[in-house]
């Protein structure tokens, strides 16, 4: 398809860290079940980025009707906990994506669906499409196909659930751990003075997330040509809340 | 397989044209740009072709032009005819039908978006699809999309190392 | 004073655990009547503890946080004043005044939290909530007060073994049906049920109230979703069916409360808020203020 | 503090707002967007943002081969795409003089009826799910589901066919097939009055629907309104009648056509028009079992296939309106150029754009969906 060789990236190990807490039984417990519950309960944000979209109402309606494993539609960002990427982004979409990416709270999932979130698929010469949807966020589980079936979403739902239960689906993680190399992806694509209102960074810092990966080349840019100031929110995050960037 | 008589009757006051039958119910026009506004005047108001259906642009490398195809159908006479006109591709300067059809609102748009041709008083030439495209007219033939396309963008890797790896130790997908 | 503390524990947690059993029941009836399974038996404490156990979330500010409090405080404290079987709670010192007060607590909180958002959504939804509330209160207002007309008394400890000592010929909905009638149609808009689903519109405002609320801030909406069935279902049961005599009957009793508007919700588009508050302003008014005529006339 | 959407609006007169009416709103079809400016809860101003769901197909198009451009085309119309692949191949014909078998016409017929009857059903659930009937939907999407079934047993995929290629279809009908679509058809009769009871008749919905989006003829016919939201405004225009394709003339139907060309209007005539791709495909099963021959004219080899240079404008009626094709060959193995003009082009922005203002927010929704605006052949 291409003669350019491709870019071999690290590929950072997705696992999940071991804070002290989770030495004590009761922690352990809590998280089982909690892990146990997040598994059964998965709201998916209502966003038909592509065509894919056409094949989740028949997924959520009587005929495959998804509730009856505890997945059901939600409207906004804020409550969603999966991300489907319904097929190819274009790149308009793609800035919006990850704007509500950044606004959905963590634990979070996204599934990319279709082929075109994989390579590009049938659109792979196309200016406008995005070719790899894991450069710019971190994708749990792929579908492949154009355009998958019902009940091939039904299976990377379950598998994403076994997954969620088993407390290993923790892409949500790597965004925080390796922001500066996803952050990096997306300046490539929309500019140097791309940035979003979410401020990831910070929001690390805050809930424990922070990594090597986190900050670094890119994410100083961030610093240096946002036309906010990053540096004024304090180095500190004591209270809930203060974990959004101001805005002049 | 000919051309209603009113019709060919009011395509022949035009200066210049050349009428030529498509199918059954398609009829092809060629004239100069500067008679086209016109021309769809008159079908508007004496044969009722007032459903704009489309209008084409395409660019054309070898003779250095656009061509703009206006297709309007007539719901009176159940004909359509397409008007072809040349325009230079620099400028790429035309003149907005939209006073006549306001269909032609979005098609002017979308032709400004893609090739770059500038019309002439049309009500909103702002961009709609590609607001977040920094690039030249994506559909000019000068573009290459697959070669834009191998320059920002980045392929899976068919075989990385860790497959590598497995695949020495006899394991992998085939 | 011991006696009222097992009160205040029980009591919210009963109203809890049987909210839960509402919200399950309308999950499945809506589930049964658009022709599929529905979700499984323990899906609204999945929901729950799911959002609770979120890792992020993001505040507004202090009136955020607060909003949350007054909106389960409001209906943990009206659960305290509702008669059930076996506890009395507050009721003997509160009356159904005071209920009614402590019920718009929530709302208010929730405009309050959901104002500090900045999201014109969440605007625009609460404030067709109040406009709701609005709406459906009057002919509310004017059942509870033919029916404390008719039996002379507010206490609703009273109410229940008025209605008890007769027998079902003595319930609310037999000796004052149109009361009743009228009543049941406001509760039906008090639930935010279609056609009068208003306030949460997901394809008109992106479920107006919730569009900002995450994580654990959501989670306690799923709780005060279930409080609001029990509390509504739990009025209306004392006020009209003759309260609880013990729990099975009294359990029966709120579920059909509930079910009838779960059940009529699933066939209605929503109407738009002039429509509904003409609707309710007309209908369930209409039947109210005749069965609260015909309380006066006798 | 602020919370993080917050922007500063500059100098807004004080009674009016701004609302992003975005791509992941439920009220919006598909991938789209409108910014719309509100006086309390009027409209006052809207513009349609669109371009979410562009992929650029007319210049990929123009890189790849003619057969190959068959398995791009549907993908243009997500809900609806047969009507795309059948305006594609008949563009293509007309360049290249081929001639479509009898047999595969009407194999075509049956396909594009079937796909109007999912589209309009599809449009029907979106619809009530505006208004919050999602009973409606569930079982609307449910009945298309049951066509999926069958398209998937003719053409072996569910949504993107790619079964109608240049100079006819891909393969014949699997034995049996027309029973069991006679028998599908049966069942949606059987459950039309339901959706009557639920929908079209059920009070709610007429209170809401009627009276909003209101398009007046002369409005309908200089917007470059078409489909059944024209024919909502009681103007008995349809391709099938006046530029007919394929076997249209032999086949009897209606031009439905409803007075009052408010959103309500456009839902009956789509109804309407279920009714009557039922009486036509009852007619395709009665007719088809006595028409042999090919179905498919003898192509050459179409990884070697050059076109002969000539330009053809093809049209179809699909459930959204007026769907075209404008092909130049330049004589290659590829198009030099497509240009797709997509109904919805019109529908989802200068018309949108125009219904919009005076509607209350309420009321977005409902009249984009009683457009049956699809978005993805706005953007192509």
């Amino acid at each position: 398809m291409s003669d350019k060789l491709p870019v071999i990236e690290d590929q950072p190990e997705i696992c999940r860290s071991v804070d002290a807490g989770e030495r004590s039984v009761w922690t352990r417990v809590m998280n089982r079940f909690a892990d146990h519950c997040r598994a059964r309960s998965l709201f998916v944000l209502h966003y038909c980025t592509g065509c894919g979209a056409i094949e989740l109402p028949p997924t959520i309606t009587s005929r495959f009707d998804m509730e009856r494993v505890g997945v059901s539609p939600m409207v906004t960002p804020r409550q969603a906990d999966i991300l489907l990427i319904t097929g190819y982004l274009s790149i308009k979409t793609l800035k919006r994506v990850i704007l509500s990416y950044e606004q959905m709270q963590s634990p979070k999932y996204v599934i990319g669906f279709g082929s075109c979130t994989i390579n590009g698929g049938m659109y792979w010469n196309s200016y406008a499409t995005v070719k790899r949807l894991d450069q710019y966020i971190p994708a749990d589980l792929f579908i492949a196909g154009c355009m998958p079936r019902p009940e091939a979403v039904q299976q990377v739902l379950l598998k994403l659930m076994e997954d969620i239960d088993a407390g290993k689906a923790n892409g949500w993680q790597d965004y925080y751990n390796n922001y500066d190399r996803y952050l990096g992806n997306q300046q490539a694509l929309f500019g140097e003075s791309w940035h979003t209102p979410t401020d990831v960074i910070a929001e690390a810092k805050h809930y424990g997330y922070l990594a090597d990966g986190t900050m670094g080349r890119h994410t100083d840019l961030l610093l240096k040509r946002a036309d906010y100031a990053l540096d004024r929110v304090p180095e500190d995050y004591p209270e809930r809340g203060k974990n959004e960037r101001r805005l002049p | 397989m000919s051309i209603p008589a009113k019709l060919n009757d009011v395509l022949h006051e035009m200066p210049g044209i050349k009428v030529r039958m498509m199918n059954e119910r398609r009829v092809r026009v060629d004239l100069s740009p500067d008679t086209l506004p016109a021309l769809l005047e008159i079908l508007k108001g004496r044969l009722g072709y007032c459903h704009l259906s489309a209008i084409s642009c395409v660019d054309w490398v070898q003779t250095d032009q656009f061509e703009l195809v206006y297709h309007v159908w007539s719901h009176m006479l159940k004909t359509m005819v397409s008007a072809h006109i040349f325009i230079s591709r620099q400028p790429g300067q035309f003149i907005s039908v939209y006073d006549i059809h306001a269909p032609a609102g979005f098609f002017e748009r979308d032709i400004h978006e893609m090739f770059g041709v500038h019309f002439e008083g049309a009500p909103n030439l702002n961009k709609f699809i590609l607001t977040s495209w920094g690039g030249p007219p994506p559909m000019l033939k000068s573009f290459n999309t697959r070669e834009y396309v191998e320059k920002t963008f980045d392929w899976v890797q068919y075989s990385p190392d860790w497959l590598k790896d497995i695949e020495a130790k006899g394991g992998g997908i085939d | 004073m011991m006696s009222y503390v097992a009160d205040f524990i029980f009591m919210p947690l009963i109203a809890f655990v049987t909210g839960l059993g509402l919200v399950l029941m309308a999950r499945r009836v809506r589930a049964k009547i658009e022709r599929r399974v529905g979700p499984p038996v323990l899906q609204p404490i999945y929901d729950i503890v799911k959002l609770y156990a979120k890792k992020t979330q993001i505040s507004h500010g202090i009136m955020h946080d607060l909003s949350i409090m007054m909106l389960l405080g409001g209906f943990i404290t009206a659960e305290i004043f509702l008669p059930v079987p076996g506890f009395d709670g507050l009721a003997g010192e509160g009356d159904l005044i005071t209920l009614i007060y402590i019920m718009m607590v929530p709302m208010l909180g929730l405009a309050l939290g959901v104002g500090s958002c900045a999201n014109p959504n969440g605007s625009i939804g609460i404030s067709r909530a109040l406009t709701a509330m609005l709406a459906y209160d009057i002919p509310f207002i004017i059942a509870v007060t033919g029916a404390c007309m008719a039996y002379g008394t507010t206490n609703l400890i009273e109410i229940v073994q008025i209605q008890q000592a007769g027998g079902p010929a003595s319930w609310g909905a037999a000796t004052m049906p149109l009361l009743a009638f009228g009543g049941l149609l406001a509760v039906h808009g008090m639930m935010g049920k279609e056609p009068f689903e208003i306030y949460i519109a997901p394809a008109e405002i992106a479920t107006g109230p919730m569009v900002e609320m995450s994580g654990k801030y959501m989670g306690a909406l799923f709780i005060m979703q279930c409080f609001q069935l029990y509390t509504i279902g739990v009025i209306y049961t004392t006020l009209f069916l003759g309260g609880g005599e013990n729990w099975p009957f009294f359990l029966a009793k709120v579920f059909a409360v509930v079910f009838i508007s779960v059940a009529v919700t699933n066939v209605y588009g929503r109407f738009k808020t002039d429509t509904m508050i003409r609707w309710m302003w007309k209908w369930p008014t209409g039947i109210a203020l005749a069965g609260l005529a015909l309380v006066m006339a006798n | 503090m602020r919370p993080e959407n917050y922007r500063p609006v500059k100098h807004p007169p004080s009674h009016e707002y701004e609302l992003y009416f975005g791509p992941n709103h439920p009220g919006i079809e598909g991938n789209y967007a409108i910014r719309v400016r509100l006086k309390g809860d009027v409209i006052i101003e809207a513009i349609a943002d669109g371009g979410y769901l562009h992929r650029g197909f007319e210049k990929i198009m123009e890189e790849r081969l003619w057969i190959q451009n068959v398995a791009l085309v549907p993908r243009i119309c997500v809900p609806d795409p047969v009507p795309m692949e059948e305006t594609y191949s008949r563009a293509v014909e007309m360049i290249g003089g081929l001639e479509v078998p009898v047999r595969a016409q009407w194999i075509r017929v049956m396909l594009l009826e079937m796909s109007r009857i999912c589209a309009h059903l599809f449009t029907f659930g979106g619809n009530a799910a505006t208004i919050g009937l999602y009973t409606n939907m569930f079982w609307g999407v449910t009945m298309r589901d049951y066509f999926l079934d069958l398209f998937e047993e003719v053409t072996g995929a569910r949504i993107y066919h790619m079964f109608i290629t240049p100079g006819g279809v891909r393969r014949d009908l699997p034995e049996g097939f027309l029973g069991r679509l006679g028998n599908l058809l049966d069942e949606l009769e059987r459950r039309m009055p339901e959706f009557e009871d639920l929908f079209f008749e059920s009070a709610v919905v007429i209170n809401r629907a009627s009276g909003i989006g209101i398009i007046s003829q002369e409005q309908a016919l200089s917007w470059g309104v078409t489909g059944p939201n024209l024919r909502a405004c009681d103007l008995p225009i349809d391709l099938r009648r006046d530029d007919p394709y394929l076997v249209y003339p032999e086949l009897e139907f209606d031009v439905v056509t409803v007075e009052g060309g408010d959103a309500l209007a456009r839902m009956m005539a789509r109804r309407g028009e279920v009714i009557q791709s039922i009486r036509i495909l009852r007619q395709i099963i009665a007719r088809l079992p006595s028409i042999g021959g090919a179905i498919r004219s003898p192509l050459p080899n179409p990884l070697a296939w050059n076109l002969p240079v000539g330009e053809a404008y093809a049209r179809t009626e699909s459930s959204k309106g007026e769907t075209a094709f404008y092909i130049v060959s330049d004589g290659g193995p590829r198009p030099y150029r497509v240009h797709v003009r997509g109904p919805s082009s019109m529908h989802a922005v200068q018309v949108l754009e125009k219904l919009l203002i005076g509607a209350r927010i309420e009321d977005i929704a409902q009249i984009m969906f009683s457009l049956d605006a699809c978005p993805p052949e706005v953007d192509r």
